[in-house]
């Protein structure tokens, strides 16, 4: 598809940003004191980093909140009844300056959320989403967004591609009809583009995971699970920073005759995950819970929603306190 | 309004039958009568029972899908909602959401012989396909039912038992393993397998319906196949844990196969495809 | 401020306090009734997240009393308890939730009077101190933070 | 290292172990565990100041245990941690071979559990210098300030309970945040789940904890959560005079009393 590319200097990046907080929430990640990137909404410009390679936490909380209401009920002995959370009032929310690993994971989120039937839960917070994506011109040890298929420059799931030139201008790429009414109502910050080229990351392919899949098919059995997870202590940090990572758990809370049921983000990586009230556990070391989490993403989606559940932002290897590297078991795995 | 796929039914609680000490089966009608004309299932399917503040627990629809205007579920006290459920009275509201999970496929079977077999509290999952298949008593042929509990005790529905017991058209055998029986039992005395290979029943133009704990199954599968059953002819159900019910949360799958949406009824040709995750 | 009446919860033993408040009234000592009374078979049984969860459910000060070092029915109840309180104290000190708010006691079944002095002076303390908004905004930010979706 | 790797390497071959826990380098450069069961591979064994993790975690594990005799690298933290572990009856001490690593990063000779406890009778037991600077200037702040600063905190966690899975000393197959009858505290994230996880956390391991700070270091969201059991471990010094992991036949500081315990608050 042809899109359009324009140039916007800094300065008018900074009004574009003014400009889309006055009637939007921005969602923009900031560089913490203790060196976390978080995302915040609208934080000053001056506060928004341009250069980080990844941040602490995905993205995926604005459209699967960590925490969020299903519904409210009352509930007395004679009388109960049900209030819908109001999915319309959700706010404009513009993501600015996310990467394009973590804006790829929006499709695979909905390829969980939609499939079979729709959550709107997700969907209708997907909608208010405007995704301003910022290509990376940096990358670490970690990242291998290039062996599950994204790029450094990937336009996937962003409305607009942001890359930066070397000078500290940017390309603006508009991807969809979202990116481009942008565009149309701010045409006088955007430039025409010149042949300047962006600054992009190098992330070498590590592994193929075409590959990777065919091997997962019949490698159920085999001891490289254990091997390799014993060092896992089975905390839910992978799965918590995972920008595709979408199970929950449902749970009701109650004041008084008020209440409300919530889902929240939960993780099959913990040992309760899929215990059975009886006591039985079909997975009950830790062993068959990495495999799970690999065999999900890397076999289980790619069968039944047609697409890889990994994005390859390295985020679960940079957080995992026992350095489980993900992108070396796959590599590993891809050779068994 | 848009749709929202996690809203329970409000459903009251009609009738509440005290199995045994711990087992409880509820008969549920909609507060809602546009909901009851909409709504239909088909034997096999589950739903989440909530009781409100508690949270939700999935078990299947133990009444039939011919018994129209209420649906009944048979539970036993393990965890925080089912014990909050068995609190309970009669016009105390419970939320429902379902029906979930694929179904027993009834029509395949017309023209054959249903061999029923269930352990304890795996007989409620099977009593839906039972009365579907009672009640279109004409479409089969011999129907059989083997039903086995720890004690006389612990044998629920024990009323339609009896109901069973007495009809011409269904052969029913009941077991309870040994040293469960009471000085008056007249039914078997042996676990659910032994008595299987004691009855024997044929293998010939029959389909077999397993439903039970896991080491009932291990061992009753051996018997079937020396009975000379096929894989294709023998079905069981699969529990996992389950929250949402519709392949979201992510914790029932075995393998890449989701319990809630391919399942809960499996032929024990498809089991045999599945890794040990359940 | 001047309407505030505070909500109080005491969680007490069966053996000392309980019976000490007997004693209150059959004494017919005047308290203030803004105490709410939980009995507990010791203070060795009273956990700390118990108190969390008074202040969760809307407490604005607690009181936490049982038998005299040496007098506990089962021996050793409150001297564990008295370790607990120690180190629960220090942790809520810690992380700055105010323990100005919790009176811990001893109060035997003989001290009718020192328990309606307890009550009474707990009472007017938290009264000055005004309702417990911190910890209450703590749990009510729950349901706000998500309507709006943050 | 040689020492380490060459006493590794008896240990299998003589089959007085199944496995060797210690630690490698992994393709980041970033120490992490290992377990050596071959011989052949016992040369991966690094032992340097990237060390950091707290083994004494995997030794309640099940798959850790099903190997049953093995010998483990230990620093004074992990070997604190064994003591907890003994004296709580989570570890057995005569299936544990312990391969002590002194201060300046060389192999000491632990043959039994009682050299094991002299040599950290010789040790600073403290907490860590960097830590007790933080904790000092935390607890010059007033109340308002520790509270914020504290909820601050709370806010960015997201209940991964990597803190909880990475302490050896919570090692319940059941944690009290999974008791659901009655669900004692928030399932989810938010600021009054956080804070009460954070309690109960902290007075749980009140006297238990040995200072390693894992769960600090495990926290994907940088909660320095280390703080609140370090600030309970000086506390459990200055109240009780008494240092977690400092032999294996303690009661934990919480179970136990001393009839003249002092305290100045109580009515």
């Amino acid at each position: 598809m042809e899109t359009t590319r324009k140039l916007i200097r800094k300065h008018s990046l900074e009004l574009l940003y003014k400009k889309l907080s006055a009637s939007n929430k921005v969602y923009a990640p900031v560089t913490a004191t203790d060196k976390q990137v978080e995302y915040k909404y609208n934080p000053p410009f001056s506060d928004v980093t341009f250069d980080h390679i990844r941040s602490t936490l995905s993205v995926k909380n604005l459209v699967f909140p960590k925490v969020e209401n299903l519904f409210i009920f009352s509930n007395s002995k004679t009388e109960s009844s049900i209030t819908d959370v109001n999915l319309n009032l959700l706010p404009n929310v513009v993501l600015w300056g996310s990467h394009p690993c973590d804006n790829a994971a929006f499709d695979i989120l909905r390829s969980i959320f939609c499939w079979d039937i729709n959550d709107e839960f997700f969907s209708k917070r997907l909608e208010k989403v405007t995704v301003i994506g910022l290509a990376c011109h940096t990358s670490d040890d970690y990242c291998f967004c290039t062996s599950t298929g994204n790029a450094p420059n990937s336009v996937k799931g962003s409305d607009i591609l942001l890359s930066k030139l070397s000078g500290g201008d940017y390309i603006a790429e508009f991807i969809t009809a979202k990116g481009s009414s942008i565009l149309a109502s701010s045409p006088e910050l955007f430039e025409n583009e010149t042949e300047e080229k962006a600054v992009i990351a190098v992330v070498n392919t590590k592994f193929s995971h075409e590959q990777v899949t065919e091997k997962l098919q019949t490698a159920f059995e085999h001891p490289f699970w254990v091997e390799n997870s014993l060092r896992c202590i089975g905390c839910g940090a992978c799965t918590y920073v995972c920008p595709t990572c979408a199970c929950f758990d449902i749970q009701d809370e109650t004041k008084g005759k008020e209440g409300r049921r919530y889902r929240s983000w939960d993780s099959c990586g913990f040992g309760l995950f899929t215990l059975h009230t009886s006591g039985h556990n079909p997975r009950h070391v830790q062993s068959q819970r990495w495999r799970q989490r690999i065999m999900h993403k890397f076999s289980y989606m790619p069968d039944r929603n047609e697409s890889l559940g990994c994005v390859g932002c390295g985020r679960c290897s940079s957080a995992c306190p026992v350095d489980m590297n993900i992108s070396e078991q796959l590599e590993a795995l891809q050779n068994i | 309004m848009s749709e929202n796929i996690y809203k329970p039914y409000l459903m009251e609680i009609d009738n509440i039958i005290e199995e045994t000490p711990d087992v409880r089966t509820f008969r549920l009608k909609f507060k809602n009568l546009e909901e009851a004309e909409n709504f239909s299932f088909k034997a096999g399917q589950f739903g989440e029972y909530s009781v409100f503040g508690e949270g939700e627990s999935t078990f299947c629809v133990a009444s039939s899908p011919t018994r129209k205007g209420y649906i009944e579920c048979t539970f036993r006290k393990a965890g925080r909602v089912t014990n909050a459920l068995a609190n309970l009275e009669i016009g105390d509201t419970v939320g429902f959401r379902g029906p979930y999970g694929n179904t027993f496929p009834i029509e395949e079977w017309e023209g054959k012989n249903l061999l029923y077999i269930a352990g304890g509290i795996a007989l409620p999952p099977m009593r839906c396909v039972i009365w579907n298949t009672i009640d279109l008593r004409e479409k089969y042929k011999d129907i059989t039912i083997l039903y086995g509990a720890r004690t006389v005790n612990d044998l629920v529905y024990k009323h339609e038992l009896d109901e069973w017991k007495n009809r011409p058209d269904i052969k029913l055998i009941t077991t309870v393993d040994p040293g469960g029986q009471t000085p008056d039992w007249k039914g078997e005395i042996g676990f659910v397998p032994t008595v299987l290979e004691k009855v024997s029943p044929s293998s010939d133009n029959t389909i077999a319906i397993l439903c039970g704990p896991p080491v009932m199954i291990k061992f009753t599968m051996p018997v079937l196949k020396k009975l000379g059953f096929q894989d294709k002819d023998i079905f069981t159900t699969l529990e996992n844990r389950m929250k949402c019910g519709f392949g979201k949360c992510g914790r029932c799958n075995v393998g890449k196969v989701f319990v809630c949406k391919d399942g809960p009824v499996f032929s024990y040709e498809q089991i045999l495809e599945l890794p040990e995750e359940y | 401020m001047s309407d505030f009446e505070p909500k109080v919860v005491a969680f007490v033993c069966n053996w000392c306090t309980y019976a000490g408040a007997d004693l209150t009234g059959t004494s017919r000592l005047k308290y203030a009734s803004n105490v709410k009374i939980i009995r507990f078979p010791c203070t060795g049984r009273i956990d700390f997240m118990l108190l969390l969860k008074a202040f969760a459910n809307g407490a604005d000060g607690i009181i936490v009393s049982g038998c005299h070092p040496n007098d506990c029915h089962y021996t050793s109840g409150n001297f564990h308890a008295k370790r607990r309180w120690i180190m629960f104290k220090e942790l809520m000190d810690f992380m700055g939730i105010d323990m100005n708010r919790v009176t811990f006691s001893w109060v035997s079944a003989a001290e009718g009077a020192k328990w309606a002095e307890v009550v009474n002076e707990t009472v007017t303390r938290i009264r000055e101190m005004g309702p417990y908004v911190s910890y209450k905004e703590l749990v009510n930010k729950t349901i706000e933070e998500e309507v709006k979706n943050e | 290292m040689n020492n380490l790797i060459s006493r590794a390497k008896e240990l299998l071959e003589s089959k007085t172990v199944n496995v060797v826990i210690g630690y490698e380098a992994g393709p980041t450069g970033l120490a992490r565990p290992a377990f050596i069961t071959d011989s052949a591979k016992a040369d991966k064994l690094i032992y340097d100041e990237r060390c950091v993790q707290n083994l004494a975690v995997y030794l309640t594990k099940a798959e850790v245990k099903n190997f049953g005799k093995m010998a483990i690298v230990a620093r004074l933290p992990v070997m604190r941690s064994i003591m907890m572990l003994i004296s709580e009856q989570q570890v057995i001490g005569d299936n544990l071979i312990i391969l002590g690593i002194s201060e300046d990063n060389s192999l000491l000779d632990i043959a039994s559990i009682s050299v094991m406890q002299g040599y950290i009778d010789k040790c600073d037991l403290g907490n860590p210098s960097k830590d007790r600077e933080i904790l000092a200037e935390l607890n010059k702040m007033t109340p308002e300030e520790k509270f914020s600063w504290w909820q601050n905190q709370f806010s960015k966690c997201i209940k991964c309970y990597a803190c909880r899975q990475a302490c050896p000393m919570c090692y319940c197959i059941r944690c009290t945040v999974e008791v659901n009858q009655p669900q004692w505290i928030p399932v989810q994230a938010n600021a009054h789940g956080n804070t009460e996880w954070h309690i109960l956390r902290a007075m749980h391991l009140a006297g238990r904890c040995i200072s390693c700070g894992e769960c600090g270091r495990a926290c994907p969201v940088g909660i320095p959560c280390h703080l609140l059991t370090m600030q309970l471990a000086d506390q459990v010094w200055n109240y009780f005079h008494v240092h977690a992991g400092t032999s294996d036949k303690m009661n934990s500081v919480l179970s136990t009393y001393e009839p003249n315990d002092k305290e100045s608050f109580i009515i």
